[in-house]
């Protein structure tokens, strides 16, 4: 599955959410769950490229759900359907899906929902479900339906499901693997859980990139097995290799 | 046309993917046919395997890029057994961009890979000497002028020496390495730069300072390829910012024999491909027919 | 709780319209009350009058402004009679930014400025040196040094010596300039730059070099800031790119006690309110008391 | 007519003609023609604003017409009604229609004919014509009609009206006074006719500017009185200022 660069039309383009969009682009070509594109719909400012993960795809298309954060996400969202983004993609090595079976735990923090939808899309002959954290209200849970046998809602301000952390609602001894997309310290504690009941654990790291082929090696997270490029050796990791310090 | 021989190495073009911007070409191969390159020089390379800088390595600034990656790489030896054989089938001229910590280290890579079929030494004098306390070889003159005739002694390739812009007298540092024996000059590595997490209330980087690339610094490295070029005579290989086939013209026109391409491979991948087919069209529309026809045009006519 | 004092002078704020690019004040006025800035630096002055340099003065360049004004100015004179008068109206701290082509020529207009109210001389050593083949000042420490020591012995105002960041090495040069009796430092003046028209074929400079000043540079200038206030006991005075007050914070945690804003005030002409108002927030926010707590704590914490 | 710096929102934005575009804008307070804003439709890059002149202006709104150019123009022109535009001014002196009388030429190249409709309409008591030279086809003319007796059109294409410049079509002589705008040498060939006839000639010159409020002093044109701001000084001048080597 190399990657590609191309000038790419914009399909739809929409905002779910309060800042959070949710864009369709023409892009032929497989797209595993996972997988990021780095994302231009600028000229020459800001100079780097955004990696944003595949929320969705199909043969011809994929489609990103993002949140608006500075001024890179901010030009994306003014882009209209008919305009054109550039795309660099698919990159990254994504969630081994083929590996998984059995019970599986999606967990979702914030914004990293948005990588998970299309994961357990791919997830064949696993039964899922869907563990997820928003600031206030939820976004982007209903798409889950068709894939997830139970939808688990936890909000910091207490303005939908449980008043706290996600983490709260798992037991990870309940799954046999578990997926998890989010802010760190929430990957961290899920990957806790995890090895303490000797759970597979898949984690899906964020850091600053340049590139996000492998190229500028700045991007790197310590692993057990030395330090990892998180755009081209993940960004999906085994959560027990990154989480050392767990 | 844009065939261009720099002390005897024969470029398809003058357009070189730059050191630390490149790897060593695999990323890139599945974007476009290497071969179409005027040359790639490789990841900066260490005798001994470097697992580069902690904490974070990258920062955007406005219109440019500061990296702490501190030369992360397998080390000669592995770059010989393990990446070398890859480059030399993309068709294209090699450049081996070596750094070093101690003028040892620099003349036992060189020694390394005289033996091998790279088609450059670029010499990165950029690497903090240990021993002088962590300043770089090439920020004083005569300490880069010492390096560069040593490692000239042994080199059996043709060397490129490559200036670090935070030379304290960019001019003279080129006239020294040429003196010393450098077959050309290559210009700039990144400056030297630094960010401030005010949250954090700490600078951004480990290290502290890092290096600023990109277009944020294209015109002070063209101002710098300017006066090198008028000031040594050996051929001079600009970088610093180019990112559109226009900043490459104005490099050749500033005295380039060849330019460099770095951080605009991030933007980008293929990005150098665009730049060779601009200049081509460019060539074409203003009847150049050499580059060497273009190169220091703009000191005539200043 | 923004005042700050420097070398006895009491600055209700550390943000500094800076030499060059807010004229004498006029223009600006009409945007806002003045009496809101810090201080403002007079446009460049020089003994006598300078109508400035020919051919195109301003070129755009990557998040960066490279400009070529070639000290147009009135003179001390005139300066002194026509426009000291409605900035010392002002209510806010002027520093008298003064440029010269020889040594008598600065002390000269130190001399004429002794008598006047102004509150600093800010001596901007960036300009070329007639006599030296036009190298600046600004380069070698020692020329640096002899000019600061003899104008300090004839400046009956707190002397604040502006750097230039092609000096090279801007830690010797503030050093030496403290030295030779620098009240403050202020850095970055402009970067050494030039641009290539090459459709001419030719530098788009009368001049072929120029000034590099704007967010491109930032990152380079907070760097000399950082090393320069961690090499002297005298305040630091900081600028080069400054045009959000997140950048000033920046600036003032890597040891600047003020900071100037320059080529921003171009881009709004509002720019030095919208920073001091997003520093005092700041402060709040971060329980800072007075801006000596925030000023260098960088340091402490790299 | 003190300028101002402000947010200012889009109240119309169309394409007149194939690159061209008129934008209106909400801008309070009095604006004399020929004066101009730095216009801002963009974060951070490119850093400077660019000086679009006044195309027609009342009391509560500023009009502009403008070609796409570069990247500061082409940014401008993807703004849509309801967006805003950070304009400074209105700056520079202009045209000084309370001194005109008689029979006035207005002399337009392609887009300089944008700072004349708000000159001719402005005029009163004099009576007007209109000679504009275009590449190709012509834009905005209809809209003198109003203030003009007569129209006249070249073309360098010969697509429309004369074929050949606008320059021919202007006997200096038949005129009290011209006002012009648009590319140099042409500006030029008006000043030196108009000298030659003894017709008092305005010119409104263009330069890089990158404050528009006579702070940087970098847009300097040489005049008879020593070097000025063009936008603060001009951007209008006597054409015998500034046309000296006509
Ligand atoms: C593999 C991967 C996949 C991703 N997938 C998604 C996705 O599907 N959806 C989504 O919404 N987001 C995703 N992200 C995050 C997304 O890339 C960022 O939110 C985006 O790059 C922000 O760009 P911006 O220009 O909007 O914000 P920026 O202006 O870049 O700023 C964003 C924030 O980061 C801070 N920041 C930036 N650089 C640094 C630095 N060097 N040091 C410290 N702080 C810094 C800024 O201060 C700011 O708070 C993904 C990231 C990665 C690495
Ligand atoms: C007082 C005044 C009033 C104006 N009024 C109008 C108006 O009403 N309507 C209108 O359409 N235009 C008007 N203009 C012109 C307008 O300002 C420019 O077309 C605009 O700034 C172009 O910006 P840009 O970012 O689109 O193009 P840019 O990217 O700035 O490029 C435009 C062209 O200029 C060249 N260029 C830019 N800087 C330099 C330099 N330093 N040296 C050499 N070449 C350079 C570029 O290469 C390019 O060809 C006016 C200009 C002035 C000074
Ligand atoms: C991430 C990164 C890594 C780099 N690594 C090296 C290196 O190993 N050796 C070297 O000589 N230069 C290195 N450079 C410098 C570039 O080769 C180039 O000199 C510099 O970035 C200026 O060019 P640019 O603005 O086109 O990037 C590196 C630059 C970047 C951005
Ligand atoms: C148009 C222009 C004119 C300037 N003139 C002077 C000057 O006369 N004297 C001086 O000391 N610095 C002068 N400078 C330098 C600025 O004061 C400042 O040091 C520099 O631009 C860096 O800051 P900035 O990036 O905020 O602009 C000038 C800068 C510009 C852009
Ligand atoms: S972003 Fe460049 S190596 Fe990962
Ligand atoms: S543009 Fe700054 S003085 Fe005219």
């Amino acid at each position: 599955m190399p990657a590609s660069c191309l000038k790419s039309d914009i399909l739809s383009h929409k905002e779910i959410f309060s800042g959070v969009y949710q864009m369709t682009c023409r892009f032929p070509g497989p797209k595993a769950p996972g997988q990021f594109f780095m994302v231009r719909g600028w000229q020459g400012y800001p100079l780097l490229s955004r990696p944003i993960s595949v929320n969705d795809a199909d043969e011809d298309t994929v489609t990103f759900v993002y949140e608006v954060r500075g001024q890179g996400t901010q030009l994306l969202s003014a882009l209209r359907p008919g305009e054109s983004v550039e795309l660099t993609g698919p990159v990254g090595s994504g969630f081994p899906v083929e590996k998984l079976s059995g019970r599986v735990a999606v967990v979702a923090g914030g914004i990293g929902i948005a990588p998970l939808l299309y994961a357990a899309k791919s997830m064949k002959g696993c039964e899922a479900e869907l563990f997820c954290g928003f600031r206030g209200k939820s976004y982007l849970v209903e798409a889950f339906a068709p894939y997830v046998s139970a939808v688990h809602v936890a909000s910091d301000s207490g303005a939908e499901g449980h008043h706290g952390f996600v983490t709260d609602l798992l037991d990870a001894a309940d799954f046999d693997a578990v997926i998890t997309c989010g802010p760190e310290i929430m990957m961290k504690k899920v990957a806790r859980a995890c090895r303490e009941a000797g759970v597979l654990c898949y984690v899906s790291m964020e850091r600053h990139m340049a590139c996000g082929i492998g190229a500028c090696l700045g991007c790197t997270c310590k692993t057990l097995h030395g330090a990892k490029c998180v755009c081209k050796d993940g960004p999906v990791f085994l959560g027990e290799d990154v989480m050392i310090d767990a | 046309m844009l065939e261009t021989v720099i002390h005897g190495v024969t470029f398809k073009n003058p357009v070189i993917a730059a050191s630390g911007t490149f790897g060593f070409g695999h990323e890139f191969s599945q974007f476009y046919d290497l071969s179409r390159l005027g040359g790639i020089s490789s990841k900066g390379l260490t005798l001994e395997e470097r697992f580069g800088n902690s904490g974070e390595r990258l920062y955007e600034t406005e219109s440019g890029l500061i990296n702490s990656i501190g030369l992360q790489n397998p080390g000669v030896d592995a770059f010989i057994r393990d990446e070398l054989p890859y480059m030399e089938s993309l068709g294209t001229v090699i450049l081996a961009n070596l750094g070093g910590g101690t003028l040892d280290a620099y003349l036992q890579g060189v020694e390394k890979l005289n033996g091998t079929s790279v088609d450059i030494i670029e010499l990165n004098i950029s690497c903090p000497n240990v021993k002088a306390g962590g300043m770089a070889f090439g920020i004083k003159s005569d300490v880069a002028y010492e390096v560069v005739r040593e490692v000239r002694a042994v080199c059996k390739k043709p060397l490129m020496v490559k200036l670090s812009p935070n030379a304290e007298n960019i001019v003279e540092m080129a006239a020294r390495c040429e003196e010393a024996g450098a077959d050309s000059i290559s210009l700039v590595n990144t400056f030297k730069a630094m960010a401030i997490d005010i949250h954090k209330k700490k600078p951004v980087f480990d290290n502290i300072f890092a290096g600023l690339s990109g277009p944020a610094i294209k015109n002070i490295a063209l101002r710098m390829v300017y006066e090198v070029s008028s000031a040594v005579q050996v051929p001079v290989i600009g970088m610093g910012g180019i990112s559109r086939w226009e900043d490459a013209v104005e490099f050749i026109m500033a005295g380039a024999s060849a330019v460099q391409v770095g951080t605009a491979n991030f933007v980008r991948p293929t990005v150098c491909l665009e730049i060779i087919e601009g200049l081509e069209k460019f060539m074409v529309e203003n009847s150049f027919q050499t580059i060497a026809e273009m190169v220091g045009i703009a000191h005539n006519n200043a």
